[in-house]
């Protein structure tokens, strides 16, 4: 449709087209600087990096770098896909959780001589089962995902123990490669987490799906007009969760060859997960988010964590840095936002 | 390349150690208290660092022993099963593991450990109960632990050594946490207005469950186990029937202890050592070995 | 007028990330005087009163309240310097009573208490001034988005104090309504107040207005008394050039029916509602601020269910309740509530202007880039201005979200369309720019339902115009038939009808 | 604040909700039934305790109702102020570790000596100094509240053990008239938990500052337009809420006797008082909530713990319960919301 009538660009062009050159004219530096994404995360990684450095030799050695690496990858997969949900202003607090009642179910299918190729399978297809209902309740009774899914973790845990019998069950030697192998020099648990990374940054900026979820954690009632398909997309990323907080519960088993009753410790990895997310940019309301500045959140508390260690920080005041820490990089990463944003 | 640090560590008699510790209540802290105080006397070089009960953590924690190359890890794990990945890992590693508390089947891959038989701990309370009992029928509650290994032994163990005349009526969890123990033991209370007497799995929780009980002006009789001072002195004044002694700081100085001079290859230590346990009731209270070191 | 002025903006310059939205802007606000800002979309009218109000705070400049210069006002202080400001988004607490939102932050206390009984009659004297009956008890967010405005000019108004901004308050009202504040903005200028009006129809500004203040890209670029002012003079000032719409000459409506409404209730905002639309033809859907046209938005596009009803596009029943199967059929809704039924703040520009596009050719991958090609053709089409490339869209000045809007959905190849208040707030080019579109639309063999609250804008557009009142069509008028004033007079339900 | 939803209050911020006026027409005794305030959550509460009643004779007897009553007031009294603060769109997440390091520092003190008015008056305001904290970095750094409360919730529990150094520290009898004292046959916990949920319903509907909160959670921007100390009024109820947390854990010590090392404790109390106060009703969007449901809430969860003790259901089924009770509470509570959409 071509209507250009007596069309207005023809003699507003003073103010319609030259926005480009505008923008770039005011500026400078410090501008640029700013609008580097997620400086002060960044900042802050860097300033934990270079003191633990200079207090202590063992921090930038290979062997202990890759532990870190290994240690957050659980915390990293689940933290994808939680960044995904709350993009689409969804939020999914029984993903540690059902992680944990899937490594109990998981070692089950072990100990019972089933295969792990068929372990896997079915593990992630429970987890995804698991995800689908949270699914199917967030997205048919409206209540809060929140709500819903604590409850689910709740429920989770207890079934953990059922599962268990109250008891430990190892997986033995089943998982070795998932857990202790290495790939290119990197920990299979780091690949996995990797690879899981980097897919859902390609769905969140490369697919329509993934668009459709930016579209739906911004306003729900445009996305549904628009001939999204909210509610599908919804269980799909219910659904997703789920069978993702499944992958990680195999590469929980695979790390800790044995499952035991860990009433909280499903919570423990959610509180993680969440407080990772949502240090790296991810809005709590919905439509905005990224897999990097996840990633650097995930980062960021596994290097705290591990300097904190190697620093020899007496353990109560452990949780204080922790705590400090993640206050000083939400409000570094929050500065930057505000500046550069508009409202 | 740990293996050569470890032999010449050995050369010199001058060791690093690890310890990781599972969480951060009191006996938690005594434990490292302990170990603490028992390094600096014999000159080890101590690295310390805290799982606060996640499992994932703990594994972490010995990977970040391992990768500053300790001679050995000493471990209060957060789950009694769950070391086995610890001990992979350490094994890997050419890391032998020491475990406080607990004992695996297989104890081949680990360098000893000790610990505080808790079955026995369970039996010396079921046979407080008999004797206190004196044949009656009584009715018995347990206000266990936290789901899981640890709790599952301490009550086993005195629930199978109840005498016949005693019943146990109610059992349920109190998660190791005082708040949660006191409100069961209101409920259970309620429930059983009969209650002769209660084994509480640690004494912290024992002291929310008589909270309850003095409110509900029941004279329910306790009996606990650790040995803690407040603990001997609720047993000294009558407030607790007994309690079975068992020293934070006696398990975390072997520790230290038997680990270096099996690191030394010292014959004359026990790869096993035990807590030795003693029974607290008003009579004995007195002799009562302190629970944890200043 | 003599009288010394209240406000003195001097020499304010502010800006976005770097783009300028004002440049070194001045601006003499007097007692007693009605000034109207106008300008196209994105002349920067909004960021100069939100500056006035303390929502902005200027990077060079200042505000001068009685003599004393303000570099960065906030919210706060200008309340309390007695500026009252209806902004151009709607801006209530939705979960909050009528009453309650009319009285926010100033609830009488009698007795140490809230005095619920004082909130409730103060409230209803505020809308009586008004002329509006609304029940003041129900949640602010039962009310359509005319009422909402209604509700906030009538609380500022309530609020008093010696300027009052109004940023197109006409913008999606009905005449009688409009007239309304018309009136009222008189009655508060006799009593000494200074009005800061803002409003893209040359003959309302025309008429109100003692002073004009022109703007464009963000500078003022004409100041003068009202009387000074001409229709066409001001259009040029504005635009740089001259802006005709007239009505062209269609070709006739097919005779096929393109849109059928028959028996559709909904509660008691429909009631009994029938239309039919034939291929090529526009009918126009007149009635009162809150009547019908929302409703209508929200049963055709399947957002509600109704009661009763049947909807028929091209021929063919659709179900009704269900998006998917509005949209399926061919019909395509435009909303009047821009902010929360239309656009996707966070997202940028181009993805709004290709959400439904996309979404109905079934795509599965996407590219900024490639996207922002394929979305240059409209942002060109329908003018949208945005200060840098591609910003998400929530930073657009409240026309150039209009016109995205529109693009989204006109550039679906569309076979029926239902438009609510297509030319809310967008500024008179882009409405003439508009209204070619529209024509071209049913020029196509598009059938067009326009629910509009201005009746020139149905004497442009329509063939045909029916009149709803109380949810029910109570009279029917060819255009070529009727006067604008008689359609008015139908529609607010006098003596004609 | 917050862990924002899409989905149902969605449908309360946006615009028209056609239903809303209809139901207000149709009249019948279907509707005014519908029309009681919170009938799902009341019917699932009955239901809870008539299935316990028939059960076993101990449940309803007048020791068991006192019982739970006390159980609950210390979570009742966290609840109170958190419904205010979610009503503000807030959220404070470290009012169960405030309350559990509150109870440390207040037995250090009258293990010390102090008396008990003093510790008492010292204790709240510590605990309102630490409110304060939240409510400045909330309200100046505008990072999510979700995310500042829960790194002060972490570093406060780590400060509970320093002030404790580890060890279990008694408060002897001092503060034995509240923990164990009655008052008109009821425990005085429970009056005390009266009192301040009676004040908060009162703030709340007949105050301009509990009014001021319902504006700024519905919406922040109009509050401030309207001349709201925005800013002012959440230091406030953040300072208000630490208070609060401050009287929690003096009725937390007076009850346990003493305090000890409770890693986690205060996260538990804390997620309970979220689920008591989100099942009733209290959007965690803001501008929507009222005491009445919080205090339902706190009893279904109260009584749901009660019942499953006296069940004796196996402790692997308890979070089992729980949890399914907490998504049927919810789903009834949005059920009947959404057919009859009031404020
Ligand atoms: N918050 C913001 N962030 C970035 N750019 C903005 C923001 N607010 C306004 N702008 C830009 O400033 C310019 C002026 O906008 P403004 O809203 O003042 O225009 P306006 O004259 O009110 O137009 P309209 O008639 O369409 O309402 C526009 O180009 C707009 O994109
Ligand atoms: N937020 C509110 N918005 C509008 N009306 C309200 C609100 N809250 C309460 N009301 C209504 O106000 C009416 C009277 O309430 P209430 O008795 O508490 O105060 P009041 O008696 O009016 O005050 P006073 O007698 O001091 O003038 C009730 O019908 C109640 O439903
Ligand atoms: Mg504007
Ligand atoms: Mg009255």
């Amino acid at each position: 449709m071509s209507l250009k009538t007596t069309a207005p660009e023809a003699e507003g062009t003073t103010g319609r087209e030259p926005s480009g050159r505008r923008e770039r004219a005011s500026g400078g530096l410090l501008a640029t600087v700013y609008r580097i994404p997620h400086l002060g995360l960044t900042l802050v990684l860097l300033l934990v990096v270079l003191f633990t450095a200079t207090q202590t030799d063992a921090f930038l050695t290979e062997g202990n770098l890759i532990n870190v690496l290994r240690q957050v990858s659980i915390t990293a997969v689940i933290a994808a896909a939680l960044t995904l949900v709350m993009v689409a202003g969804g939020m999914d607090f029984s993903m540690g959780s059902s992680a944990y009642i899937i490594a109990a179910f998981a070692a089950q299918l072990i100990d019972s001589g089933t295969s792990v190729t068929v372990t896997i399978l079915a593990s992630i297809g429970l987890a995804m089962g698991i995800g689908l209902v949270n699914g199917l309740v967030v997205t048919y009774t409206k209540v809060a995902p929140f709500v819903v899914t604590l409850a689910t973790a709740t429920i989770l845990d207890g079934f953990q123990l059922v599962v268990l019998d109250g008891k430990t069950v190892s997986s033995g030697d089943a998982l070795a490669g998932l857990g202790a192998g290495y790939f290119l020099g990197l920990p299979n648990l780091t690949c996995t987490a990797l690879v899981v990374l980097a897919v859902t940054a390609l769905i969140m900026k490369y697919t329509t799906y993934g668009r459709d979820l930016f579209a739906i954690g911004g306003n729900e009632h445009v996305a549904r007009l628009s001939g999204i398909g909210v509610n599908r997309n919804k269980l799909l990323l219910y659904a997703g969760a789920g069978a993702l907080s499944g992958l990680a519960g195999v590469m929980l088993l695979s790390r800790l060859v044995s499952s035991s009753p860990s009433p909280g410790g499903g919570l423990m990895l959610q509180l993680g997960a969440v407080a990772a997310v949502v240090i790296g940019g991810t809005s709590l309301e919905g439509g905005r988010g990224t897999v990097v500045g996840t990633i650097l959140g995930v980062i960021l508390l596994g290097v705290v964590a591990n300097a904190l260690n190697l620093l020899q920080i007496s353990s109560f005041y452990q949780p204080v840095s922790v705590g400090t820490v993640l206050v000083i990089a939400a409000v570094a990463n929050q500065l930057q936002k505000s500046r550069h944003q508009t409202h | 390349s740990n293996g050569d640090e470890t032999t010449a560590a050995a050369g010199d008699g001058k060791y690093t150690i690890g310890f990781v510790n599972g969480n951060n209540t009191e006996f938690h802290t005594c434990l490292q208290g302990a170990i603490e105080k028992k390094a600096e006397e014999l000159g080890v070089e101590l690295y310390t660092a805290n799982s606060t009960q996640d499992a994932g953590k703990e594994l972490s924690n010995i990977e970040d022993m391992i990768s500053r190359g300790v001679d050995a890890v000493i471990v209060q794990t957060v789950n009694v099963d769950a070391v086995e990945a610890d001990i992979a890992k350490a094994k890997a590693a050419n890391v032998p593991i020491y475990l406080t508390s607990v004992l695996l089947d297989d104890m081949d891959d680990v360098l000893g450990a000790s610990v505080v038989p808790l079955a026995d701990v369970g039996k010396m309370d079921a046979q407080l109960v008999e004797k206190d009992a004196a044949g009656k029928q009584v009715e018995v509650g347990v206000v266990a632990g936290a789901p899981g290994a640890a709790s599952d032994v301490l009550v086993g163990g005195f629930t199978d050594n109840l005498p016949g005349t005693a019943k146990v009526v109610a059992n349920q969890p109190g998660m190791f946490s005082p708040a949660k123990a006191q409100e069961v033991a209101e409920n259970m209370i309620q429930a059983h207005p009969g209650l002769d007497y209660v084994f509480v799995a640690n004494e912290e929780m024992a002291f929310g469950a008589l909270n309850a009980f003095k409110a509900a002006k029941s004279s329910v009789k306790i009996v606990t186990n650790n040995g803690t001072e407040r603990g001997v002195e609720a047993v000294k004044n009558g407030t607790f029937l007994g309690t079975v002694s068992n020293p934070a700081q006696t398990t975390g100085a072997n520790a230290l202890e038997s680990a270096v001079k099996l690191l030394d290859k010292d014959k004359s230590v026990e790869k096993i050592t035990r807590t030795p346990l003693t029974l607290v009731t008003k009579d004995t209270a007195d002799q009562a070995p302190a629970y944890c070191a200043e | 007028m003599i009288t010394p002025a209240v406000v003195r903006v001097r020499g304010v310059t502010k800006s976005f990330g770097g783009a300028a939205a004002l440049k070194d802007v001045g601006l003499e606000l007097h007692p007693g005087e009605i000034h109207a800002l106008m300008g196209m979309n994105g002349a920067g009218k909004s960021t100069l009163v939100n500056v006035l109000a303390g929502v902005h705070q200027p990077d060079q400049g200042t505000v001068e309240i009685d003599g004393h210069a303000h570099g960065s006002l906030t919210m706060r202080q200008a309340r309390r310097l007695g500026i009252s400001f209806v902004p151009q988004r709607r801006e209530l607490v939705m979960g909050l009573s009528v009453a309650e939102n009319i009285l926010l932050g100033v609830l009488p206390v009698k007795g140490g208490r809230v005095s619920w009984s004082t909130v409730k009659a103060e409230a209803r004297k505020a809308l009586d001034a008004l002329g509006i009956d609304l029940d003041v008890e129900q949640s602010a967010g039962a009310l359509t988005v005319a009422e909402q405005t209604m509700v906030e000019v009538a609380r500022e108004v309530r609020r008093g104090g010696r300027v009052l901004i109004l940023d197109e308050p006409t913008a999606c009202l009905g005449a009688h309504a409009s007239q309304q504040v018309k009136a009222l903005v008189r009655r508060l200028r006799d009593e000494g107040i200074a009005i800061v009006y803002i409003s893209h129809y040359i003959d309302e500004v025309l008429e109100v207005a003692d002073h004009v203040t022109v703007m464009r890209d963000g500078q003022v670029v004409h100041t003068a008394p009202a009387a000074d002012l001409d229709g066409p003079g001001l259009v040029k000032h504005m635009v740089g050039r001259d802006v005709v719409s007239k009505r062209p000459t269609r070709p006739a409506p097919q005779d096929e029916v393109g849109l059928k409404v028959r028996g559709l209730s909904r509660g008691r905002y429909i009631r009994d509602f029938g239309v039919e639309v034939r291929k090529g033809e526009v009918v126009g859907v007149l009635g009162a601020a809150g009547d019908a046209q929302s409703y209508l938005f929200d049963l055709l596009s399947g957002r509600a269910q109704a009661d009763t009803g049947e909807l028929l596009v091209d021929g063919r029943p659709v179900r009704l309740g269900k998006v998917r199967h509005s949209l399926r059929s061919g019909l395509r809704c435009v909303t009047g509530d821009r902010r929360n039924l239309g656009i996707i703040p966070g997202l940028s520009v181009d993805e709004n202007l290709m959400l439904a596009t996309d979404r109905f050719a079934g795509r599965r991958l996407h590219r900024d880039a490639e996207q922002s090609r394929r979305a240059a053709p409209r942002r060109d089409t329908y003018g949208v201005v945005t200060l840098s490339r591609n910003p998400a869209i929530s930073t657009l000045s409240g026309g150039n979200q209009q016109k995205v809007l529109l693009a989204k959905w006109l550039e679906t190849a569309p076979s029926v369309v239902f438009l609510e208040d297509p030319t809310n707030g967008v500024d008179v080019a882009a409405m003439a720019d508009i209204h070619t579109i529209i024509d071209d639309l049913a020029g196509r063999g598009v059938a067009v339902l326009l629910a509009s609250s201005s009746a020139e804008e149905v004497m442009r557009l329509a063939d045909r115009a029916v009149v709803v009142r109380s949810g029910r069509v109570v009279a029917e008028h060819d255009i070529t038939r009727i006067t604008r004033d008689e359609l008015v007079a139908t529609a607010l339900g006098g003596n004609n009808s």
